[in-house]
């Protein structure tokens, strides 16, 4: 009962509070910002409340919260369940993604103060952490599933939400469809996994339990589908196109769905069905090496982009790289718990941009915010900055370092050369923004954030800061708390301390190094002027266009040539012909009623004497 | 009621009123008004009187000592003397307005009807070839005067002359077959034929095969299927209006009541021998029956094209007589329901909004009636669905029995080939029905008064469609089931 | 008389009453609200009676003509329950949403006609009775076409009738072939559905007579290659009309699939299934691809219903019972989104007076309850969690992946294709500029709310609560897969 | 005899047929008609001679009536089309056919 | 034999004379030869002893329907302008005798195939006025009642058709 309420609650206070805002705003049109303001906070913060003492609950006495609602379904065998479990795994995501998000409210409180669709955002804003809850505490993948749907739904509405301008409408139509290229592999891996399962539900456990008596190639197939799901979720290659269009949005959209919460269900659902992909090691080296090919390709993108929010898009999409190269090789409590990190950093990361963006009325592009002085935002995205690289101690020191080495021992150096290479561009871009945004000269001065975002942020600073302490490796005298909470199916890899102190030292002098040259590079000039803006770096190795010229303008045309060719052309017209041509039948045959009574009488006739020899020729054969 | 008194009191009060009506004419107190009337009610007593025949069962020769066994009356006979009575009765009930605003209706016409009528009920009755054809005669040479009776209209002088000389030549046919038969089997008595089939070899029947053939030219040449009926659509369309609904409605039936009778009695031996040829002759009736329907801009010569294409109809069911004989049969029988009162009604409107014009009705003449006399419109889309057999009508119901012995009788691919004329009479026959609802109006019509011939048109469309759903579920009145039996109480009085 | 003759027969009798009572025209609204209402009223009845554990009931039968075997034999089970209950539901609603729209006694004359013949030929158990109800439903939507429609109407109801007496006739056949075969085999003329599927054909015999149904109910759903009168005649017809045929008759095609057969042709039915199937989703993929580059509203939505209607086809054909139950809900389910579909598509023609996509745009600026619903509705045909469509395809596509994997992947595909147009279709009317035509488009009134909150409300519930739903139609699928069954062991 | 009777009988009633298609004067065509029937007759009275019972005779006396109620329909065709046209040609009688339509 | 010879005759001039009858071109030169061909049938009917019917042939058919048409020929005045411009007719006959001749020679055929002939005795009186009037009045009373109502209706026509509209 308690578990009930209490997951009840946490599920339900956010679809609450979004179906209340939606109501006021759209039937009362005058109400005021703070109301708003108030349920959606309310909405957000006691799920965060509720989701923290659930997760202090399952850290420290290890509890499980379940909760069976109601059946969904149930025809014969198929029954779904609407059941909400907060196991570890589940209850380590809620972790970061109730008070993240609660804290990107506060900080979209302020940041969208004066926008006039206060209201409507809101409302998507809370549906859109009900589906993450739902995605996350789902207790059977179907209902995961729904949720799964329900995040590119509301993400597809929040990157559209400035639907003024169509092309942010367009954004948010390629975010959902390519998300459903994957769900579409999701949802058949789901269909295939059910039938296998010989009886007894669908939940996880249950799944789990009955991983055995699949045959090996329907395994593969359904983990490779999944993964299709997670691609489309969680932007890898190839369906990753729509993320970079997804900065459509408003800031906080980008920092909690596309950063913190939404594109990380991909690393989730891996890591849910981490047993089955210990069974299909095939499939899970697959992972890795799109993990890996992503990581790669969106750093090296990211090199040559000069939209602030792009950047950290590539980023994104870089890092969620790196977190499926540690599912990959097996190291799922490593690839989460980059993943715990990077929802803090790369939040903080967006809403800084977020800042600056407001304060120089909506500019984006790095090179008309050379030099800008912000001092507090400067040293917040300072610190998110060396996070992101890696540098020790912050955060992301530990979990990427962690992701390193489980490649390194995994023995798939190719894997872990790929996964060095995108660490150093990662220090590239990431400098190369920083240095460009505040080493340079320029006269721009912001007004302060308002509080709202500003604190929000220090929150988040200290957290990006702090965090990496809560899976400290032995290395460091830690003992992994988190991946012994999570206690998930994860390959052991043990290498030698030696060569793990040489690889992180290794690692952290190139960085160094491409931090210092960077800087060289860009501070105070006009490098970032003058560099070569063209080219397949630049313009993404062209992706947008390929898919544009292939899929897209192979659907048009199919499209035309079906409805004009096969269906005008070939089928309709051939019947319309068969019409006409009855009409023109008629037209001739009618010739014989020509009025002229000689022809009727030649007529009946010719029907006489057709007759008679017809019988003619019977009575002959029958006499 | 005595069968054998309605026997004779029915031939014998069209006749005394046909003659009366004639001298009356002469009189000075004859009015067109009376003379219609006087029609109208001996019509309405002839059918009271002979209504009392249908129902049971029964087979009576009419004074076989005088007549020679030549006519016969039975339930069969009973039953189409009352369509045709009926069907005289609603040509001239709707006629009304046609009747009065033409001149050319004069007594002679009235007595005409009655005679035609006359040949008809003998006709119906006939047991032996000289009187049926007689009778034949009389009814028809009655309706090509009818037809020609406007002889101030070229059309109608035409038609005229197109159908009496057609007429004479296929009767001449007839009379050759008769002839044929005679010669072989001694006697022209339906039954002594029979008798004579039944004992000989083929090669004793050779001339009579024949002869049959030839007399089935006659019939066909009358009912309009290709090739003998190329004279329809020009006679139809010469004709005035309530001779077309007559010719169309009764006088048809009258030809396949005899038909029948002739088929069940004698043709049915050599079903071997004429199959094939119905077959045939079905097939190209509907098929050129629809092509020539399909294109035609006036109205009543759609109705008349389309009256050959349910001829092809019941041939479907004549070549099924053969295989499945009561069923073929009854459904003819129901069939010739269906379509009498259809039709009569569709011609029946026609000349009720003709207003006695000559003119040809195009389906342009039928724009926007529905804003204007909606209950005529409503009456219309009744016959013209029940003519192209959609559910709920009486036209369905006879088509779904010729289609259903069709398949019974072996010649599925018959009865598709009859819904596949079907499928085209839809797009004539909804032609008419798109003219009169979505078309505008291009002039304002006055109204035709004669609430009289209203009456009796929606009187048809509400049997049309009882005939298509009645049952006595609902209400004590006979419904399909009702006709049903009366049409097999009248096949099997032929012994069946 | 029983509830479902009443169910049927209450509008047809309402519609010849108004024919020929010349009523004011809020009279005649007025009427047919009454009448439609308590038509819901008593299918409401209906469901709530409805037995859950039971399939075939109500079942009322008279002899009709009794010469020939005919009957008049009703009787509701799962599956019809739920094209009853939206054919009660959406009538009113319609009425509700259009009143103001339509000021002429045959629109509304029409409609109860078309609710009648819908509820007949859903409910009849006897084929000849069906065959009646079949054809008399056309009739008004042909009128309705002619006289209230766009554009080349008069052409196109023409061609629509056409089209469906067309393959109407090639199931007469079929259905007299069968009782025909009855006579033979067992004596007497019989139309009964429960007889006639005793009757054992030659495999040529039943190939002929099933592609003579097939004919019949491939056009009216329509399955490709029978298509060519859908996207004109939705374009020309009246919105009313539209929302009948898209949420109902199309629905009844594949329902009479399923209902006549697959209980008459079992076995040719389940050896003809790959092929239908196939068909089925190549229709799928073809009708969406072909929505795509539509840019009238009501072709596109007629495309994009022809294609979800050929994944009904699928769903019964995988001859299952998630595919049956999935389609079945799917039947429920479509019809809910695509009548309230049109119903938002029929207020903004009000509005804007086109229903072409490109001058349209930027309606949320001004008028959000009206683009929320626009938006939900369309996402609910897309199948979006949280809407019927959703559950029905979830269960469709576990059917064809029971089926058959590759058929299930293909299955699957409607997760994407009704998507690539629909969110164009939503982008190009709701979102973007302003222009002239939209800048001053109102929002919805209260009776439009009044007609599409229900609707809202209804496929939510069926979304989220499925399981309340699926259990009526759970024992109508359990006898179905028996059946199967019972042919496989034989 | 019966049988050669029959054969010109048939042979007079083909000639019959000839004329009355090939012909456009409907007077000539007329008589073709009334030939027909002379033929018929002519086999009637030969079978009744054959079979020595005046039957046939009296059908074929029947017949002859028959034809002269033809030939008074005739009679007042002539007149009528003669009135409205002025010529006795067939071919010039086709208002109602499609040529017109 | 002298019947033979006297049929062969006959039959040659009947069918001679009818030929000529559909090939004359003017209308009264066809009434002229159709009288030959009507007595020569009336000689065929007196061939084989039917008396009564020879006289009513020779009455009515040649006697008064000739008349009649003829009559008919002068009444309208028809003039040779006025008289259809042929130009086909020779093909037209040939043609149509082509398309009928199936038809005959089947029907000859059959007639030469089948067994009809009876030669029945013929008693003392066959066919004479008596035997016929016995016979129509006994067995065929039916036919001959209607045969006067038949001509009824022709005489009412004919007066309908042919009186000058008012």
């Amino acid at each position: 009962m308690r578990d009930t309420l209490l997951l009840g609650i946490l599920l339900l206070s956010p679809l609450v509070t979004a179906s209340l805002i939606f109501l006021i705003s759209l039937f009362f049109k005058n109400t005021k910002q703070t109301i708003y303001t108030l349920l959606a906070l309310a909405g957000s913060g006691i799920s965060a409340a509720i989701a923290l003492y659930i997760s202090y609950h399952s850290y420290f006495e290890k509890q499980i919260f379940s909760s069976h609602l109601f059946t969904w379904l149930n025809i014969g065998d198929f029954t779904i369940e609407v059941a909400l479990k907060a196991d570890a795994l589940s209850s380590f995501m809620i972790l970061f993604v109730a008070p993240v998000s609660f804290l990107i409210h506060i900080y979209a409180t302020g940041y969208m103060s004066r926008d006039k669709s206060y209201g409507r955002f809101f409302a998507y804003f809370n549906l859109f952490i009900f589906f993450m809850f739902l995605l996350v505490l789902a207790d059977n993948p179907i209902i995961m599933f729904i949720g799964w749907e329900g995040v590119g739904l509301t993400s597809y509405a929040l990157i559209g939400f400035y639907f003024g301008d169509i092309q942010n409408t367009y954004a948010g139509n390629k975010a959902f469809i390519v998300n459903r290229v994957g769900d579409f592999g999701f949802l058949s891996a789901l269909m295939l996994l059910f039938l296998s399962i010989p009886s007894g539900g669908f939940g996880f456990s249950n799944i789990f339990l009955s991983l055995a008596h699949i045959e090996p190639f329907t395994l593969s197939l359904i983990a490779f589908l999944l993964f299709v799901g997670a691609m489309g979720k969680s932007a890898q290659i190839p369906l990753f196109v729509w993320l970079p269009d997804a900065m459509a949005g408003p800031t906080p959209v980008s920092a909690l769905i596309h950063a913190a919460t939404m594109v990380t269900a991909g690393v989730y659902m891996v890591a849910r069905f981490a047993p089955l992909y210990n069974m299909t090691p095939e499939v899970s080296l697959f992972i890795a090496y799109i993990g890996a090919l992503s990581a790669l390709f969106a750093a090296l993108i990211a090199t040559k982009q000069y939209d602030i929010k792009k950047i950290l898009a590539y980023s994104t999409m870089s890092q969620l790289g790196f977190m499926f190269m540690a599912l990959g090789v097996g190291a799922y409590s490593t690839a989460l718990f980059h993943m715990f990190t990077h929802a803090f950093f790369k939040g903080l990361l967006f809403m800084a941009a977020g800042a600056i963006i407001v304060a120089f009325h909506h500019k984006q592009d790095i090179r008309d915010l050379r030099g800008i002085k912000f001092p507090k935002i400067f040293i917040m995205m300072a610190v998110a900055s060396l996070t992101i690289t890696a540098i020790p101690p912050f955060s992301a020191f530990f979990s990427k370092d962690a992701i390193m080495g489980a490649l390194y021992a995994s023995g798939h150096l190719e894997l872990f050369a790929m996964a060095f290479v995108s660490s150093i561009l990662t220090a590239f871009y990431m400098s190369r923004l920083m240095v460009v945004l505040f080493f340079n000269k320029g006269e721009q001065v912001a007004k302060e954030s308002p509080k709202s975002m500003f604190y929000p942020m220090m929150l988040l600073t200290l957290l990006s800061v702090f965090a990496g302490l809560l899976n400290v490796p032995e290395l460091f005298g830690g003992d992994l708390n988190f991946s012994h909470w999570l206690n998930l199916a994860d390959k052991i890899y043990t290498i030698p301390h030696a060569k793990e102190w040489a690889l992180m030292a290794v690692n952290t002098l190139f960085i160094a190094l491409v931090i210092y040259n960077t800087y060289k590079k860009y501070a105070y000039t006009n490098a970032i002027i003058v560099e070569k803006n063209y080219g397949w770096v630049t313009n993404k190795f062209y992706i947008d266009e390929f898919y544009n010229k292939t899929v897209v303008a192979a659907i048009d045309k199919l499209s035309h040539f079906f409805e004009k060719t096969v269906s005008s052309f070939l089928i309709d017209e051939k019947i319309n012909l068969t019409a006409l041509a009855y009409l023109k039948l008629g037209k001739i045959v009618s010739m014989t009623e020509n009025g002229n009574v000689r022809f009727y009488a030649l007529y009946m006739l010719l029907g006489v004497v057709s007759g008679f020899v017809y019988l003619y020729w019977m009575l002959r054969s029958a006499v | 009621m005595s069968n054998e008194f309605i026997a004779l009191a029915v031939p014998a009060l069209l006749l005394f009123s046909a003659i009366f009506i004639l001298l009356f004419g002469f009189s000075s107190h004859y009015t067109k008004n009376r003379g219609y009337f006087i029609t109208l009610a001996t019509l309405f007593i002839a059918f009271i009187i002979s209504a009392n025949g249908v129902g049971t069962k029964y087979s009576i020769l009419i004074l076989p000592d005088i007549f020679n066994s030549m006519v016969v009356y039975d339930t069969f006979s009973a039953t189409f003397i009352s369509l045709f009575l009926l069907g005289g009765f609603l040509t001239l009930a709707i006629a009304k307005s046609f009747v009065d605003k033409t001149n050319f209706f004069t007594h002679e016409s009235f007595v005409l009807l009655l005679f035609s009528l006359f040949g008809m009920v003998v006709l119906t009755m006939a047991n032996e070839l000289l009187t049926a054809f007689i009778a034949l005669e009389i009814a028809s040479m009655s309706v090509y005067i009818l037809v020609g009776l406007n002889k101030n209209s070229l059309k109608a002088s035409e038609a005229f002359f197109k159908y009496l000389l057609l007429g004479s030549f296929s009767a001449s046919f007839y009379l050759l077959g008769m002839m044929l038969i005679y010669a072989q089997a001694k006697s022209t008595n339906l039954d002594v034929i029979a008798e004579y089939i039944l004992h000989t070899e083929l090669h004793s029947q050779l001339l009579i095969i024949a002869g049959s053939m030839l007399i089935m030219i006659t019939i066909m040449f009358k009912i309009a299927a290709v090739p003998f009926g190329a004279w329809v659509l020009d006679v139809y369309e010469g004709a005035s209006l309530p001779i077309t609904a007559y010719m169309a409605g009764v006088f048809k039936i009258a030809i396949f009541a005899f038909v029948l009778r002739l088929f069940l009695k004698d043709y049915i031996t050599f079903d071997a021998i004429y199959d094939p040829l119905i077959i045939g002759g079905a097939l190209v009736t509907m098929f050129v029956g629809s092509l020539l329907a399909v294109i035609q801009q006036s109205v009543k010569k759609m109705l008349a094209a389309s009256s050959v294409v349910h001829s092809g109809y019941i041939l479907i069911a004549f070549a099924s007589i053969g295989e499945a004989t009561s069923s073929a049969a009854s459904a003819i029988m129901f069939y010739l329901f269906a379509y009498f009162i259809s039709a009569i009604g569709a011609f029946g409107v026609l000349s009720y909004i003709s207003k006695g014009s000559d003119k040809a009705i195009n389906y342009d003449d039928l724009d926007g009636l529905a804003k204007t006399r909606p209950i005529i419109a409503a009456a219309l889309t009744i016959f013209m669905l029940s003519l192209a057999g959609f559910p709920s009508t009486i036209g369905f119901i006879g088509k779904f029995y010729i289609l259903t012995s069709a398949i019974e009788a072996g010649y599925t691919f018959l009865a598709f080939f009859g819904v596949l004329s079907a499928f085209v009479s839809i797009y004539y026959y909804f032609k008419v029905v798109m003219h009169l609802y979505f078309k505008e109006a291009g002039h304002v019509e006055v109204h035709y008064g004669y609430k009289v011939s209203l009456a009796f048109i929606v009187l048809s469309g509400v049997v049309v469609l009882w005939g298509g759903v009645g049952t006595s579920l609902l209400l004590d009145i006979p419904g399909i089931n009702a006709l049903n039996e009366l049409s097999r109480y009248s096949i099997e009085s032929l012994g069946f | 008389m029983s509830v479902l003759s009443a169910i049927i027969f209450l509008p047809i009798l309402t519609a010849i009453f108004l024919f020929f009572v010349n009523l004011h025209i809020t009279l005649v609204k007025i009427v047919y609200m009454i009448s439609t209402l308590v038509v819901a009223y008593l299918a409401l009845n209906l469901y709530i009676d409805f037995d859950a554990s039971s399939s075939m009931q109500f079942i009322e039968q008279h002899a009709w003509i009794s010469q020939y075997g005919i009957e008049y034999h009703v009787g509701v089970d799962g599956v019809s329950l739920g094209i009853v209950m939206m054919n009660a539901l959406l009538m009113p609603l319609v009425a509700i949403a259009l009143y103001k729209q339509r000021d002429k006694r045959g629109y509304w004359i029409n409609l109860l006609f078309v609710q009648g013949g819908i509820m007949g030929a859903v409910l009849a158990l006897d084929l000849m009775l069906f065959y009646l109800f079949w054809e008399l439903m056309l009739l008004p939507i042909f009128f309705m076409i002619g006289l209230f429609g766009y554009g080349k109407s008069n052409f196109i109801s023409m061609k629509f009738n056409m089209y469906t007496i067309f393959g109407s006739l090639m199931m007469l056949i079929s259905i007299l072939y069968m009782a025909v075969e009855h006579k033979e085999q067992f004596g007497f003329y019989s139309f009964a559905l429960d007889e006639l599927k005793n009757i054992t054909l030659t495999t040529t015999e039943s190939l002929l007579v099933f592609s003579g149904f097939m004919i019949a109910f491939g056009i009216k759903i329509p399955i490709f290659p029978f298509h060519t009168w859908l996207s004109d005649t939705y374009r020309s017809a009246p919105m009313g009309i539209v929302i009948v045929m898209s949420a109902l008759m199309a629905k009844l095609g594949t329902y009479a699939i399923w209902r006549f057969l697959f209980t008459l042709l079992n076995e040719t039915s389940q050896e003809l299934a790959p092929y239908f199937i196939w068909i089925g989703l190549f229709g799928l993929i073809y009708f969406g691809i072909s929505a795509i580059t539509q840019t009238h509203l009501k072709r596109m939505f007629a495309l994009s219903s022809a294609s979800h209607l050929s994944l009904i086809v699928v769903g019964f054909f995988i001859y299952n019972s998630y595919g049956l139950i999935g389609s079945s809900y799917f039947i429920v389910a479509h019809a809910l989104s695509s009548a309230a579909l049109f119903l938002m598509v029929a207020m903004m023609y009000e509005r804007v007076q086109t229903y072409t996509i490109d001058s349209l745009g930027g309606i949320a600026k001004f008028a959000p309850l009206f683009a929320l619903f626009f938006a939900f509705f369309a996402l609910s045909i897309v199948g979006v969690p949280f809407t019927a469509g959703f559950v029905a395809e979830v269960l469709i596509i576990l059917g064809a992946f029971e089926y058959d994997t590759l058929i299930g992947f293909f299955a699957a595909t409607s997760l994407l294709i009704p998507m690539l147009f629909m969110f164009k279709t939503i982008s190009k009317v709701l979102y973007g500029e302003t222009n002239e035509r939209t800048k001053n488009f109102q929002d919805l009134r209260s009776h439009e709310l009044l007609a599409v909150i229900p609707l809202a409300l209804l496929i939510l519930a069926m979304g989220i609560f499925p399981n309340y739903f699926i259990k009526k139609i759970e024992p109508t699928a359990k006898a179905f897969v028996d059946k199967k069954e019972a042919v496989y062991h034989e | 005899m019966l049988k050669a009777y029959m054969i010109l009988s048939i042979l007079l009633f083909s000639i019959g047929v000839v004329g009355l298609i090939s012909r456009r004067n409907i007077i000539v065509i007329y008589m073709s008609i009334e030939l027909l029937l002379n033929a018929v007759n002519l086999s009637l009275i030969a079978i009744s001679a054959d079979m020595a019972d005046s039957s046939a005779q009296v059908m074929s006396l029947i017949i002859i009536a028959i034809a002269a109620s033809e030939a008074a329909l005739f009679m007042s065709l002539f007149v009528v089309l003669f009135r409205n046209r002025a010529s006795l040609d067939a071919n010039l009688f086709d208002i109602l056919g499609n040529k017109h339509a | 034999m002298q019947n033979e010879i006297l049929f062969a005759t006959l039959a040659l001039v009947a069918i001679v004379s009818s030929i000529v009858m559909i090939s004359a071109h003017r209308p009264i030169d066809s009434a002229l030869s159709f009288i030959v061909t009507l007595i020569s049938i009336a000689a065929l009917f007196a061939l084989v002893n039917a008396t009564f019917l020879f006289v009513v042939q020779i009455i009515i058919y040649a006697g008064a329907i000739l008349s009649l048409i003829l009559f008919i020929i002068m009444f309208l005045n028809i003039k040779d302008e006025n008289l259809p411009d042929e130009k086909y007719k020779n093909r037209w006959l040939l043609a149509t005798s082509i398309i009928i001749a199936p038809f005959s020679a089947i029907l000859i055929d059959l007639i030469m195939r089948s067994d009809i002939a009876v030669n029945g005795v013929a008693s003392e009186g066959f066919g004479t006025i008596k035997d016929v009037g016995l016979n129509l009045f006994s067995k065929w009373v039916l036919p001959f009642e209607l045969v006067s109502i038949l001509l009824l209706v022709a005489l009412v026509g004919a007066v309908t058709l042919s009186k000058r509209s008012e």
